[in-house]
């Protein structure tokens, strides 16, 4: 999984990179925003600083090319709901005034086990489709990883993807300026869309986006603090408190497993057997009791849940943790908010099905049983 | 007959002394793995349960002749655990542990390439030949000695698949966990392979999950090379998709590849029947057998 | 015959717009060599006498259909040019620059291992087959075609022993200036072990210099797996002993080698007579034939 | 070829990168080095920063215990003349009380074509002996340059080495440091000998050396910039200003020649034909006319010099430069001092022989001719 970088945090670590950025100022009430163009001045792009992809064409990012218009796009993006996620913050940005837009990225290519580095002139918010309809239009170059980008690959992408000449070597600069943040960082993907050349060809990177390999935070303490909570909804802030892989959904069948796959088999088999999940939740390996309540509290507390299935196949986590974390969780209760159904396997599945306070839950000896028993229980308690 | 590990397997476990690994060591040891040293820089010539602990990977192989490794050191040290075993020449090396930096493993990966060595992993649960030999964290009471292999990116559907094969006394020649990192040692092309040349194995489930294009590959794989009947399972068919931003990502992969449906068809045409539970899955081995 | 390069190079220049890979593009074409296409990166489509300028080695070698390439690209990116000329799989690269930082090539040599291109050099004045191909800073008239192979590690050296033989009516199969630096592509015995699988060299020239062991390893090759006669030359009989610091240096080479003596009697041990001139080396090349 | 930093250069530079140094300062007469024992203390060791080998042993560095001592040493070594070279700066320094001295170096093994990393516990000013006799007594890893050094090996050849158990890790560390320091300044070699072990068990670089590629210098103005001429004399100082390889020698045939190669071999013909060189001066690839002049007006700056044998063979460097520029430098003479012989082949020799005044120089078409009349021409002379 990744941390997502804002664009304005992005574009503060590219431009201390040395990277050309538009003048900007990050502004969090419609006041500030004014101010913020007071500096800049005219046109000024106003954008939501939200972790949504295609933010523009959801009216996330607007222009204004005097007061009147700045204040408006002001009160309308701040505080708007885009895609679930509230507006708290938008980056006020000089207008450029390009004559093209290019694409510049870089990411892991997981077939070849390397970064690659791409380049398009057909930079802009249709890259995708690009990708997909002329694959031509789109230069790629494979990095080893032992040597980094070499300068003479930077330039070769550049001039395979047909950058005019008298900008290639600015944005073959870009590129390996890129990787090595890319690579200083532990980025999982780096990427200007758009590079803008400015009518004075100039080149600037118009939008920035940085993730990061959340599996490297650990020696990336700046990054790490970068880091800002918002979540579509606070049950996925919980889970996030929790450090549980979490996804919230539309059902009722509350989900909890070891182990991604398993967690998606139980999902796909609550869908199989004619239910719909309330959520995805991996308690991950090894959890010990205390984690398994937590889990347990997370979808009693989603109150779409009308039963729960948890589904154990321990490895590394062993059955007796599971079975007191679950009595934990569940004799705190006067009464059982909904229905659970326990099916647990494994490493000292024995052991937890003896500790198992069954007066609490319902037992069940396959996966199979288990989801559609979860399923039934579903369906009685939602009529 | 088995793949990659059986009796004559000589494991080095790397971080040994460490909780999991003292923990899992004993596993190992119980099921009847081989395990004859064991690594902690700082810590050699002391013992875990009398096996012998080594400042280095490099003298635990010249002192037991180890030829296989276990690696259970943190995530922040696991890339260069990986390396120092790659240095050593050793037929295998299965990582287990969870979460190393994928930048870390394309360097890896980078080396790999230039050894003879088999990576499993890394966050993986191993490889166990039952009855044999058990390298990783797999539960070892939930298997058999038989004739299917298996294959899987994840760890405990795993364990969900190889106990309905057992509940049913379908046994396993061996049972490799090649985990879901982006960047993995053996892919199930590897395994694939492997299982294809083993006379033993008579049939093969293969268990895959949504993203990547592993699996297309390997339906590819099975369509032009394999005659050992292969049955599938796809996990992650309700998925619901990830929030993106950023089109790198999808340049890559291109949209359509890495859903539940495109591997499901592109097994389907390989010839390979995916089950809709992981008891069909068990159905259709049974059919093969 | 010959060995590396003949009529059937397709030269690429990298760094042809320079003032020296201008000079010599002309030299090469002028002695006879098939150079096709020159590199250098922002002027693609421009031409240098006729040959056509590209951005990129790549380009070079796809219109071009190039599969050897020459360097005079400055000292600070003539390693990223050597890389680049590795990545298009070419047969050969001869790097010509001199001042090549030595970390830059040791990067460059790790790459090198991977490839099946052949490098001569860095720091180098090239290879020529005469009457046939010349990649490189060797003044063409003083060769001719013959049957002696020659192999060097200094440039003017190399052109002092040549006239030697040329005087005398020897002329040569191939000679190759392989650079003094520390780090270079292709070493004496790469070298020895070419001529001696060329049936049209029946004898061989070896100029040799104080500082390292490649003279003593070609010793070795030749006593071992030789059977064309081979004559040689050390330079630096006389040479000073530098000031040294530090004794890194030492312990790695040990003190006894790198010295004139050692490199002529392991030559001697090795049937190979060393010229106490270069005019007597021709003696012995004359005295061979 | 390298450059040399000297030990309180290298010193600043390891220390800035976390490897512990003694206290020390730098002094340039004997006020300054008796104003540094006062803030050191004793016993403290006064140590001449020139570019020699084997200093300590040449007298070159003494132990004061006291003031009176610390005088003595100051007035010994300051101004002292150490294998050619006057000392002028001394290193003032903290004694360390050491149980152990270890050896720790890196270098570029031209065999692999790849940097070495070495340890040893038998540190000192034997190592090279220990080097020769017991080998195995000295831990080697070959380092992959596209990787750097991995802290296994690092920690692998501390273990080997056989590095006390309680300072291993501190000892792999410096390893490490010392690689990251090798690389990013394209050192040739950089060695702590020895590494010291102190009473309370902390590891402490005791010396310090640091060589630098000097093809890698354009891309390191700082280190460029700690160059310090500390010529034997004003000869070799001479030929740093004109960039010639030059060593000065005892004979009295002088030598110029292209490429080191043929020079050497000039150098052997003389000695072969009974002569003695006078120098060593490689005027490079390519020299135009005013090198030309420039090589030879440093050779005639050599009292020693009875002779000069000009021996050119003619690739990137023109015979017609050649010719011009030895007319330059004799024309400029009343009288010739020292006869030259000219022998010119290769590139545009024939111009130049039409060029050259053979009024001023003896003509020789051979190698060995030419080297001979300028052995006897000495003779000659020296009668």
């Amino acid at each position: 999984m990744v941390m997502k970088l804002h664009e304005y945090q992005a574009k503060e670590i590219f431009a201390e990179a040395g990277i050309p950025v538009p003048e900007s100022h990050l502004a969090s009430s419609v006041d500030e925003v004014m101010e913020a163009v007071d500096e800049i001045g005219y046109p000024a792009a106003i954008k939501a600083q939200v972790h949504v992809g295609g933010r523009g064409k959801a009216g996330g990012i607007k222009i204004a090319t005097d007061e009147a218009e700045a204040r408006q796009a002001a009160e309308d993006i701040l505080g708007m709901d885009l895609k679930g996620y509230t507006v708290g913050k938008v980056l006020v940005e000089a207008g450029v005034d390009f004559e093209n837009e290019l694409y510049v990225g870089i990411t892991m290519d997981r077939n070849e086990g390397k970064p690659v580095a791409m380049v398009s002139t057909e930079g802009g918010v249709n890259i995708e489709e690009v990708a997909e309809e002329t694959p031509e239009a789109i230069a790629r170059e494979h990095i080893d990883p032992a040597f980094g980008l070499h300068p003479y690959q930077a330039r070769k992408i550049v001039f395979e993807a047909g950058i005019p000449r008298d900008v290639a070597f600015d944005v073959a600069s870009f590129l390996s300026t890129l990787y090595d943040l890319y690579e200083a960082n532990d980025a999982s993907d780096i990427e200007i869309n758009p590079v803008m050349i400015t009518s004075d060809r100039d080149v600037v990177a118009a939008d920035a986006v940085m993730n990061i390999d959340d599996d490297a935070l650990f020696r990336h303490d700046d990054l790490a603090a970068m880091e800002e909570d918002s979540y579509e909804d606070e049950l996925e802030a919980k889970a996030g408190e929790y450090g549980f892989d979490y996804v919230r959904l539309s059902g009722n069948v509350g989900i909890i497993g070891n182990g991604a796959g398993l967690v998606m088999t139980t999902l796909d088999l609550v869908d199989y057997y004619g239910g719909t999940p309330a959520n995805f939740l991996d308690i991950g390996g090894g959890a010990k009791a205390e984690r398994v309540a937590n889990a347990l509290d997370m979808v009693f507390s989603d109150e779409n849940v009308d039963s729960v299935v948890f589904n154990i196949f321990g490895g590394i986590t062993r059955g007796d943790e599971v079975a007191k974390g679950i009595n934990e969780a569940l004799e705190s209760f006067d009464e059982i908010p909904k229905p659970v159904v326990v099916r647990l396997a494994g490493t000292n599945a024995e052991e937890g099905m003896e500790i198992l306070n069954t007066d609490l839950v319902q037992v069940e000896g396959t996966l199979e049983d288990a989801v559609q028993r979860a399923v039934e229980n579903a369906q009685e308690v939602s009529q | 007959m088995s793949i990659f590990v059986d009796d004559d397997t000589r494991v080095v476990v790397q971080g040994i002394t460490g909780g999991e690994g003292k923990f899992h060591t004993r596993q190992m040891v119980e099921y009847g793995t081989n395990v004859v040293a064991g690594t902690s820089p700082g810590k050699g010539g002391q013992d875990v349960d009398g096996i012998p602990v080594y400042d280095t990977v490099s003298e635990a192989v010249e002192k037991e002749d180890a030829n296989a490794s276990v690696v259970f050191v943190p995530p922040a040290f696991a890339a260069d655990a990986i390396f120092e075993a790659l240095d050593t020449d050793l037929d295998l090396v299965v990582a287990i542990t969870e979460g190393v930096p994928t930048q870390d493993m394309a360097k890896v990966n980078k080396r790999l390439s230039e050894t003879d060595t088999r990576l499993i992993g890394p966050n993986c649960p191993g490889i166990i030949t039952p009855g044999e030999a058990k390298l990783g964290i797999l539960p070892g009471n939930i298997f058999e000695e038989g004739n299917v292999g298996l294959v899987s990116r994840s760890g405990t559907l795993t364990y969900q698949v190889v106990s309905n094969l057992t509940e049913r006394g379908i046994g396993q020649t061996t049972a490799i966990g090649i985990g879901g990192d982006p960047i993995i040692g053996t892919s199930f092309v590897d395994a694939l392979e492997a299982f294809e040349n083993d006379p033993d194995t008579h049939a093969v489930v293969m268990c895959g999950e949504i993203g990547g294009e592993d699996e297309e590959q390997a339906a590819k794989f099975i369509a032009e090379n394999m005659d050992t009947p292969v049955a599938g399972f796809i996990a992650g068919r309700t998925a619901p998709p990830g929030k993106r931003m950023g089109h790198a990502g999808a340049i890559v992969s291109g949209s359509g590849t890495g859903t539940a449906e495109s591997k499901i068809s592109a097994l389907n045409d390989a010839g390979v029947p995916v089950g809709d539970t992981p008891n069909e899955v068990a159905d259709h081995i049974e059919d093969f057998l």
